[in-house]
């Protein structure tokens, strides 16, 4: 169903020209959303990483090859969001007074359709007690774990919140100063704020004054998967052509040359 | 979850969804009930002096019943 | 009685509804004529001591009770004459329990914030065998007092105190009570199975909510919400983290 | 009436009919309590809280600034902290370095202070072999005393050369400066850094500049950079300072304006998002860059004013012996055609025509030297021929150019600075001296190093431990060549205690920082800096004389406070305005602190001090070479050119060559990776146990290879075994193992995961220095099962 | 020793071979309750599903188990809605497979899931939108009238029947046997439907992605037909191995060939209903998604020949056995059909899960594939032991089968 439109719309628009692969995003997020570490995180099939970075190669010959990388945080879908009509206990939730979908951890029954309906990959199970005292390891690093997320439990689905948190802290400062509006900068998510390129911009997409607004209407841009219509709130820059060919199965006469005037 | 949960809203999916479900269970809970009253009031019946219940007649056909 | 019932098995060409009015009513009048033959007696004998058992034991052994390791008296230190300086209740309370620059919530005031007034020579401490013992066991040793809190919801919950307060224009007493002006601190119950605080969880066992301070688990947050026209601070990352 | 017993019994008969009324009662009136439907909310709100799961204290948020020296970069930080606990690292906007943005490495450093089995705890003695980690806690007393008798020892005996050194800082950095002081106090000579490309940039700059100060680059107003295998957004120079430039050049107005040409032998993150990617045989980089210094000439397209009038050696000269040498025309000229360089190096000549005219026309061009990240030393041949390119431009000392500096105005600066290369010794140095019995060492003292795990030496240093009967580390983390250690006195984690930072590589501009603890340290370590004053006063005599302080916070604030005397400096930054902006060229008469005092108090909590002035032109008093000008150094050039010639000889038992390359979001020097970043790493980096070795499709398939395949990969100096990934972006004949892997130290997370390239190093060695040039070790492939 | 136990004038085996022969079932149901602790405790880190494989092993077990217990419902509608009376010979025993079926695969949902002690939140804070609330309230409804359906043929038990209550209360249960039937053909069918729009409704899958009519994909229908098709069959298998192991007749040969005629024309029909979804999917969906149908299989362990196997060996084949009066009527082909039938459904389920999740989505992403643990065969096993031991004990000490005796009489007259 069509969301109906609320006041704020909170998205991301991630350059990928300007990434670099670094992977100071997952970091980031991972340390600032008190995401869980194993001792063998290669395990891709069960680690946890609200962002995580996929690496394409434009698959030419040496010495034509070429590498990018695309940062998947949590699309946030805004249109038919998989994830939420799929969840039979509703513990997942798009708010359209700010776009961002929720995921609520004492909810969660662990069933993981929302995992299976995600065409994102971005919604992750907790196979493992990522934290836990009775565990011999990784001991100690509780110490780092934040009270502004709460620790997930073994057993339940999460993912990545656009740093929500961020938003109740801002909101929180905005209150003791008297106010209710936020400003651009007093609300980004803990990836855009680490990104050493900063090639992540973080705001709100329904404020025309936000750099995130006029940035999605770039002739660059471009979303994962866009054919599905979830009408995701991340959205992609390039102007490599082949990086954009790898966002969606684009057959030959569909793709648009990178920089054609979008209809 | 019903219709005096806070997550509760009224419109029609909501209706359409858990009316069934209601409904299904409603049945269910008046059928036991029917069998379960009728049996007291068979068994009442019987502290009385009444004779057993009429067979089954779908049932009869079969030696064993 | 046993006629009645008899008769009215006969086809009386009454109605269906008197019918089956009649044949409960000469059922009950069975069952209470003969409690032992009609088994009720059996019945209720496994009937009472279960209700018993589920309305008073078993909330009884659900909680455990803790007392503060202080006993703490709110009324003097609220009290307008003697007390924290503060024009309204409001922000007496505000005192200890405010809020910080970023606009988080202090809760439980910690050690310093009390010796802020207390080092004062004016409010010194130990005159009562409460206050002795705080000057000795925490005071001299620097040591924060554990005291257990009434209403800290969960882990898994965001409660922002300076939406309600500041921007909502609640009074503390409406979710508190009357706490601010109790002598003594009441004993802290523990819900043995949840670990939570029994006034986040529900005093009435059955779940009948008279104030807010009884019961604030999310449905009565929710309840509030809407019934303030805040319907929109349902959703789920308003208050969970 | 009349009740006998048995009508009694009768009536209240317990039978069967009846028990089963009573477990109907009882069913019914349970579920019409609350009992079984609080239970199962109970029991679901205790999996929502079970009591294993760890709930974070809330309390007061808080900050601290500070400057982040796990690698040479310097980037400023932001702990963020609920009351006093550290819990994220974030990267701080009022500061010059970096803008805003850090790396993962300095993203995920707390989990470096909070894994515990990563640590030593307190000072420690080993009780089991070497090597199995078997410690016991001991007490600091008796860690100083015992290290403190046997230096003494050492010292009656004369043995003072028998104490050996191994530090890993930064070379300009106090601490630095503090052991060499010590082990000169000590008698000894014996004091070996680790390599990085900061010596090797140190050694071309003595020999081309004449000056010991940092290389500085103003990169961003270049408008064509040419990187000869530096990995510009993989670490390089100062990571957080280069990947801001990264930034500006890909956004408006800049975007589209600057070109960054990257020569590598790999499809690198750099190759791949730079506008031009030249695919160079490893080790070859110095040869292209002749190639190009050749068309240059050819065509006349060099800055002849600056070379005729700033330069030594271009044209052949005769030195005082009498003796003629070529001049570096004549060399590049002669030995450099592109014809001859794209044998050498593979690349198509016309694209050495073409990428010469375009670096000579361009209006900044900068050429740069170095190696991935730079944590390990870099080629000096190569960066003396791209030096000399940039020579050929003319663009030294412009606004996007290479720029010649003094060095940070810092007090005492110690006078035994090296002046000559293979000065002073390294840590390979040793390890091979010890191995081949020149010199014999008693006592080692690690500092901040590691190695047995990051010396390329194909494993050689991790034997030479072996012969030294005492080793003594310094370390707060249970790496490699700690676990070899006898006896350890562990410093704090960078993050507890207080140290300063050095003008950070490459950076334009002279800056200067201190770190502050964010915390109290959390577990019974000493910083190194206090333990080795503490142990000079335990001395005595002329080591207590030289080291003189009364703790490191003494020394910092003695060697910083000559800041304030000198010109202009700032301490605050204002982020609008960046450091290397030309509003910023402006001349600073004054420094922005009123008293020495106030610069202290600044610096101590975390602060720093900068010079964004730039003093450009000036050639004719720039250089402090012996002919006062940029110095050709064609006589090494020659030398290093026949040296590689013989290098790149086909070797029949080894047919293709090992590349180790570094990854920024693997830590591959001293301090570990914190565990987050094992999240960051691909499948195709590492799977299991086993870490990917990345092969061109066309080598795989002679080695009949495919995904996934274990293959072995065997050179003069060992053997190991990896996963393949075939990789398009991989050079034909060349196989890239990363760095970073294969640790058999530090914690769970780092144990047994790959392989380290390290242990297979072996082969050529630097013309100059005599380093090992690990960037090409001649290996042979062979598949194997699991 | 249990004959007192045993339906009168039926013979059944010795106790201590009864015995031997619940051993391996015991055996299975340990090694479940093995697995079943190890998850609860340690958390399904026991299991080799993942992020990827969000679902697997169980999932397919319980589709399937679920879609082969759909006899019980189909013939309930037959019997009591249709009126097709041939079929009270064999109803018990569906009703008792069916029961099995749906408790097995409730119980092994309660380990599937990652939080089990908060199932019930399905229920309180239900999501109507999904259409795992759906089955999961369809599927406990109609466990409990299954539940109920089971209650009156457990009753017939000769001790049982002596307690006059119970005798009664199982009369009447029968009485209005109607009445529960309907509401489970009711919410069987809602849930066999909404267990394939689960997938369905997958559009971020294209593999799995159908249309919608209304709310519902069309595999919510196909999956409802596809179940009808094969519980039949599936009855027929149990009644035959029963007949084989006890070496009795239970069931008339009518009433068997009867549900196999029904059972082939349904699948007949589900057959023509799923070739033209399939044709539609790769002309429509797949191409819609910019994909190709091979792009399903470019690489990885599952390929194309799993559909080829599902639509025509255990399609066509047992369709043209079982509408051919001549073939069915062959004893071997029969069971032959009815095998191919019941793998046919396993196979599209396994596809439309394992196969569906092996496939990536994004284009950049990568095939995987899934090999489950001793755990998770654990679990499912003890479902086989677990039904193999209810539906041996409920035919010993049940009249399970009607016409037993009266059959059974006639052989040996």
């Amino acid at each position: 169903m069509k969301q109906e439109e609320g006041k704020h719309k909170y998205g991301m628009v991630i350059d990928l020209d300007k990434c670099i692969g670094c992977g100071t995003c997952m970091v980031a997020c991972a340390s600032e959303n008190n995401v869980s570490v194993r001792t063998d995180e290669s395990d891709k099939e069960r680690s946890i990483a609200w962002m995580q970075l996929f690496k394409i190669t434009n698959g030419k010959p040496f010495p034509q090859t070429e590498v990018s990388y695309f940062p998947r945080p949590c699309m946030h879908c805004h249109n038919n969001t998989p994830c939420v009509s799929v969840c039979p206990a509703s513990a997942t939730h798009m708010d359209y007074h700010t776009g961002i979908v929720s995921q609520i951890y004492t909810r969660c029954i662990g069933c993981r359709y929302c995992q299976a309906a995600c065409p994102y990959h971005a919604r992750y199970f907790n196979w493992y007690d990522g934290y836990a005292f009775i565990q011999p390891f990784p001991k100690g690093l509780e110490r780092q774990l934040s009270p502004e997320i709460s620790v997930r439990m073994r057993g339940v689905v999460e993912k990545c919140s656009f740093c929500h948190h961020r938003l109740m802290r801002a909101r929180t400062r905005a209150y003791a100063e008297g106010r209710r509006e936020l400003e651009e900068h007093e609300y980004i998510t803990a990836c855009a704020e680490a990104c050493p390129t900063q090639a992540i911009t973080f705001g709100d997409l329904n404020n025309p004054k936000h750099k995130v607004a006029r940035l999605s209407k770039s002739v660059y841009a471009f979303r994962l998967l866009e054919k599905l219509g979830t009408e995701p709130k991340v959205y992609y820059l390039s102007t490599r052509n082949w990086v954009r060919r790898m966002a969606d199965n684009y057959r030959p006469d569909q793709l648009e040359p990178v920089g054609a005037v979008k209809t | 979850m019903t219709p005096l949960s806070f997550e509760w809203q009224w419109n029609i999916d909501y209706g359409i969804f858990m009316g069934f479900l209601y409904l299904a269970l409603g049945v269910v809970a008046c059928g036991l009930l029917v069998a379960l009253v009728k049996t007291l009031m068979h068994m009442h019946g019987e502290d009385k002096g009444e004779a057993e219940p009429a067979p089954i007649p779908s049932r009869s056909k079969y030696s064993e019943y | 009685m046993e006629n009645q019932a008899h008769s009215s098995q006969k086809p009386l060409k009454k109605g269906w509804f008197i019918s089956l009015i009649d044949v409960v009513l000469s059922y009950y009048s069975y069952l209470i004529s003969q409690p032992f033959r009609s088994g009720l007696v059996y019945f209720l004998a496994g009937l009472i001591p279960s209700l018993a058992l589920g309305w008073l034991i078993f909330p009884a052994l659900l909680y455990s009770k803790q007392p503060q390791p202080l006993q703490f008296n709110h009324a003097i230190h609220t009290h307008p004459q003697i007390g924290i300086e503060g024009k309204t209740e409001e922000e007496r309370c505000l005192q200890c329990h405010g809020f910080r620059e970023d606009g988080t919530f202090t809760g439980i005031p910690n050690l310093a914030t009390c010796m802020k007034c207390h080092d004062d020579p004016e409010s010194t401490l130990g005159e009562t065998p409460e206050e002795e013992k705080f000057n000795e066991e925490y005071v001299a040793l620097g040591k924060e007092v554990p005291w257990l809190l009434y209403h800290r919801q969960p882990d898994c919950v965001y409660f922002s105190h300076i939406a309600h307060v500041k921007m909502g224009k609640q009074e503390c007493r409406t979710c508190h009570g009357d706490h601010g002006r109790s002598e003594k601190l009441p004993l802290h119950q523990r819900n043995r199975i949840s670990t939570y605080s029994r006034n986040i969880w529900g005093y009435n066992i059955a779940g009948y909510v008279r104030n807010p301070w009884e019961r604030m688990k999310m449905d009565n947050c929710a309840d509030c919400h809407t019934k303030t026209g805040h319907e929109e601070n349902n959703a789920c990352f308003v208050c969970h983290k | 009436m009349d009740f006998s017993v048995k009508k009694l019994t009768d009536l209240v008969a317990f039978n069967r009919r009846n028990f089963i009324k009573l477990l109907i009662g009882g069913a019914v009136g349970i579920n019409a309590t609350p009992l079984p439907w609080k239970l199962m909310d109970d029991v679901a709100i205790w999996t929502q809280n079970w009591p294993w799961v760890p709930v974070p204290a809330r309390g007061a948020f808080n900050h601290s600034e500070t400057i982040c020296t796990l690698c040479p970069g310097g980037c400023g930080i932001t702990v963020r902290k609920v009351d006093g606990r550290p819990v994220k690292i974030e990267g701080r906007a009022d500061y010059p370095v970096n803008p805003g943005g850090i790396c993962p490495l300095g993203s995920g450093g707390l989990q470096l202070l909070y894994t515990e089995s990563l640590r030593f705890t307190g000072p420690m003695k080993r009780v089991g072999a070497r090597g199995t980690g078997d410690f016991v806690a001991i007490s600091w007393d008796e860690a100083m005393q015992t290290l403190a008798d046997r230096l003494a020892e050492l010292k009656r005996n004369g043995k003072s050369e028998a104490l050996a050194a191994i530090d890993g800082n930064r070379p300009h950095s106090s601490m630095s400066l503090l052991i060499r002081k010590f082990m000169d106090a000590m008698g000894s000579s014996m004091y070996a850094r680790m390599p990085s490309l900061e010596d090797t940039y140190a050694t071309v700059n003595r020999l081309m500049f004449g000056i010991d100060a940092p290389m500085a680059y103003d990169l961003e107003h270049a408008d064509l950079i040419l990187s000869f295998g530096c990995g510009l957004i993989e670490g390089w120079g100062a990571p957080g300072r280069m990947s801001n430039a990264w930034s500006l050049w890909r956004s408006e107005p800049l975007k589209g304006k600057v070109k960054i040409i990257q020569v590598e032998s790999r499809a690198s993150n750099t190759a791949s998002k730079a506008d031009q990617w030249i695919a160079a045989k490893p080790g070859t980089e110095a040869a292209l860059a002749l190639g190009i210094a050749h068309v240059m000439l050819k065509d006349g397209l060099y800055d002849s004013n600056f070379v005729a009038n700033h330069t030594f050696g271009f044209t052949d000269w005769t030195s005082p012996d009498g003796k003629s040498h070529r001049g570096f025309k004549n060399i590049a000229l002669r030995d450099y055609s592109p014809d001859v360089v794209s044998k050498t190096t593979g690349v198509d000549a016309g694209q050495i025509l073409s990428l010469a005219r375009a670096f000579a026309r361009a209006r900044a061009p900068i050429a740069l030297c170095g190696k991935g990240k730079g944590s390990l030393n870099g080629s000096v041949f190569e960066c003396l021929a791209v030096q000399s390119l940039n020579a050929l431009t003319g663009n030294i000392n412009k606004p996007g150019g290479v720029l010649v500096h003094q060095d940070v105005p810092l007090q005492a600066r110690y006078s035994a600075e090296a002046k000559g290369p293979g000065e002073p010794l390294t840590a390979a140095g040793l390890g091979e001296a010890l191995t081949a019995d020149k010199i014999s060492v008693e006592t080692l003292l690690l500092f901040a190093a590691n190695p047995a795990h990051t010396l390329p030496d194909g494993g050689g240093f991790r034997k030479a431990l072996k012969k030294i009967p005492l080793i003594i580390s310094f370390s707060p983390f249970r790496d490699e060549s700690s676990l070899m250690a006898d006896l350890i006195l562990p410093d704090h984690t960078y993050l507890e205690k207080m140290d300063d930072v050095v003008w950070p590589v490459g950076l334009q501009y002279p800056f200067y920082g201190l770190t502050q603890p964010v915390l109290k340290p959390l577990y019974d370590t000493r910083a190194t800096g206090d333990v080795l004053i503490q142990l000079a006063e335990i001395m005595g005599g002329r080591v207590t004389e030289s080291l003189p302080w009364k703790n490191y916070e003494e020394l910092l604030k003695e060697r910083a406070l000559n800041l304030f005397e000198a010109e202009g400096g700032l301490t605050s930054h204002d982020s609008s305005r960046p450091a290397w902006e030309p509003s910023a060229y402006r001349k600073v008469l004054k420094s922005d602190c009123t008293s020495p005092e106030e610069l202290w108090k600044k610096l101590k909590a975390g602060g720093f001090w900068y010079r964004p002035f730039q003093r450009f032109g000036w050639h004719e008093e720039l250089f402090k070479t012996a002919s006062g000008k940029f110095e050709f150094c064609t006589d090494k050039l020659e030398k290093a050119g026949a040296d590689l010639a013989k290098t790149l000889e086909n070797d029949r038992d080894y047919p293709v060559v090992m590349a180790p390359y570094e990854l920024i979001n693997l830590a591959s020097s001293w301090a570990p990776s914190p565990p987050y970043l094992y999240k960051t790493l691909f499948d195709s980096q590492i799977r299991g146990k086993d870490c990917f070795a990345e092969i061109n499709p066309q080598t795989a398939g002679e080695y009949k290879l495919k995904q996934g395949d274990y293959v072995i990969i065997e050179s003069s100096a060992g053997k190991v075994k990896a996963l393949v990934n075939i990789f398009a972006g991989a050079m034909p004949g060349v196989v890239y193992l990363a760095f970073g892997f294969g640790h058999t130290g530090y914690s769970d997370f780092h144990l047994n995961k790959g392989v380290n390239p390290n242990s297979i190093v072996a082969g050529p060695r630097d013309f100059l220095t005599g380093m090992s040039a690990w960037w090409r070790t001649p290996v042979r492939l062979s598949k194997t099962k699991a | 020793m249990d004959a007192a136990l045993i339906p009168d004038g039926l013979k059944r085996t010795s106790p201590g071979k009864f015995f031997l022969w619940t051993l391996p079932w015991l055996g299975l149901l340990a090694w479940g309750g093995i697995s079943a602790v190890l998850c609860l405790l340690l958390g399904l880190n026991q299991t080799n599903m993942s992020n990827i494989f969000a679902f697997a092993l169980w999932i397919v077990f319980d589709l399937v188990v679920i879609a082969l217990g759909a006899g019980a419902f189909f013939t309930g509608f037959l019997t009591y809605i249709i009126g097709k009376k041939e079929l009270k010979d064999i109803i018990n025993a569906t009703v008792v497979i069916g029961f099995i079926c749906y408790s097995g695969a409730v119980a092994m949902l309660g380990i599937d899931i990652g939080q089990p002690v908060r199932g019930w939140f399905i229920f309180w804070h239900a999501n109507v939108h999904s259409m795992l609330t759906e089955v999961s309230f369809c599927i406990t409804a109609y466990l409990a009238v299954l539940g109920i359906e089971y209650l009156p043929i457990l009753l017939e038990n000769r001790k049982l029947r002596e307690v006059r209550e119970f005798r009664i209360f199982g009369h009447n249960l029968h009485h209005i046997m109607a009445v529960f039937a309907a509401t489970g053909v009711f919410l069987s069918f809602f849930h066999q439907g909404s267990l394939g729009g689960m997938f369905g409704v997958m559009y971020a899958r294209p593999f799995a992605a159908r249309w919608d009519f209304y709310i519902w994909p069309t595999t919510f229908f196909l999956f409802v037909f596809s179940a009808i098709a094969a519980g039949p069959c599936f009855t027929i298998l149990c009644t035959k191995l029963t007949e084989a192991i006890s070496r009795k007749k239970l069931v008339p040969d009518g009433t068997i060939q009867l549900l196999a005629k029904i059972s082939g024309w349904l699948l007949a029909g589900y057959l023509v209903l799923k070739i033209i979804d399939t044709l539609g999917w790769v002309h429509g969906v797949v191409p819609g998604a910019g994909l190709t149908f091979m792009d399903f299989f470019r690489e990885g362990p599952y390929g194309a020949w799993l559909l080829g196997l599902e639509i025509i060996i255990c399609g066509i084949i047992p369709v043209i056995i079982l509408i051919t009066p001549q073939a069915r009527q062959n004893h071997g082909l029969l069971i032959l059909a009815c095998l191919l039938n019941c793998t046919g459904i396993v196979l599209n389920r396994f596809n439309f899960i394992v196969v569906n999740l092996a496939i990536p989505v994004m284009p950049f992403a990568r095939f995987w594939s899934y090999l489950p643990t001793w755990q998770e065969w654990g679990i499912a096993l003890a479902v086989v032991g677990y039904g193999m031991l209810l539906f041996s004990a409920s035919h010993r000490y049940l009249p399970l089968f009607p016409r037993e005796k009266e059959l059974n009489a006639a052989v040996s007259r």
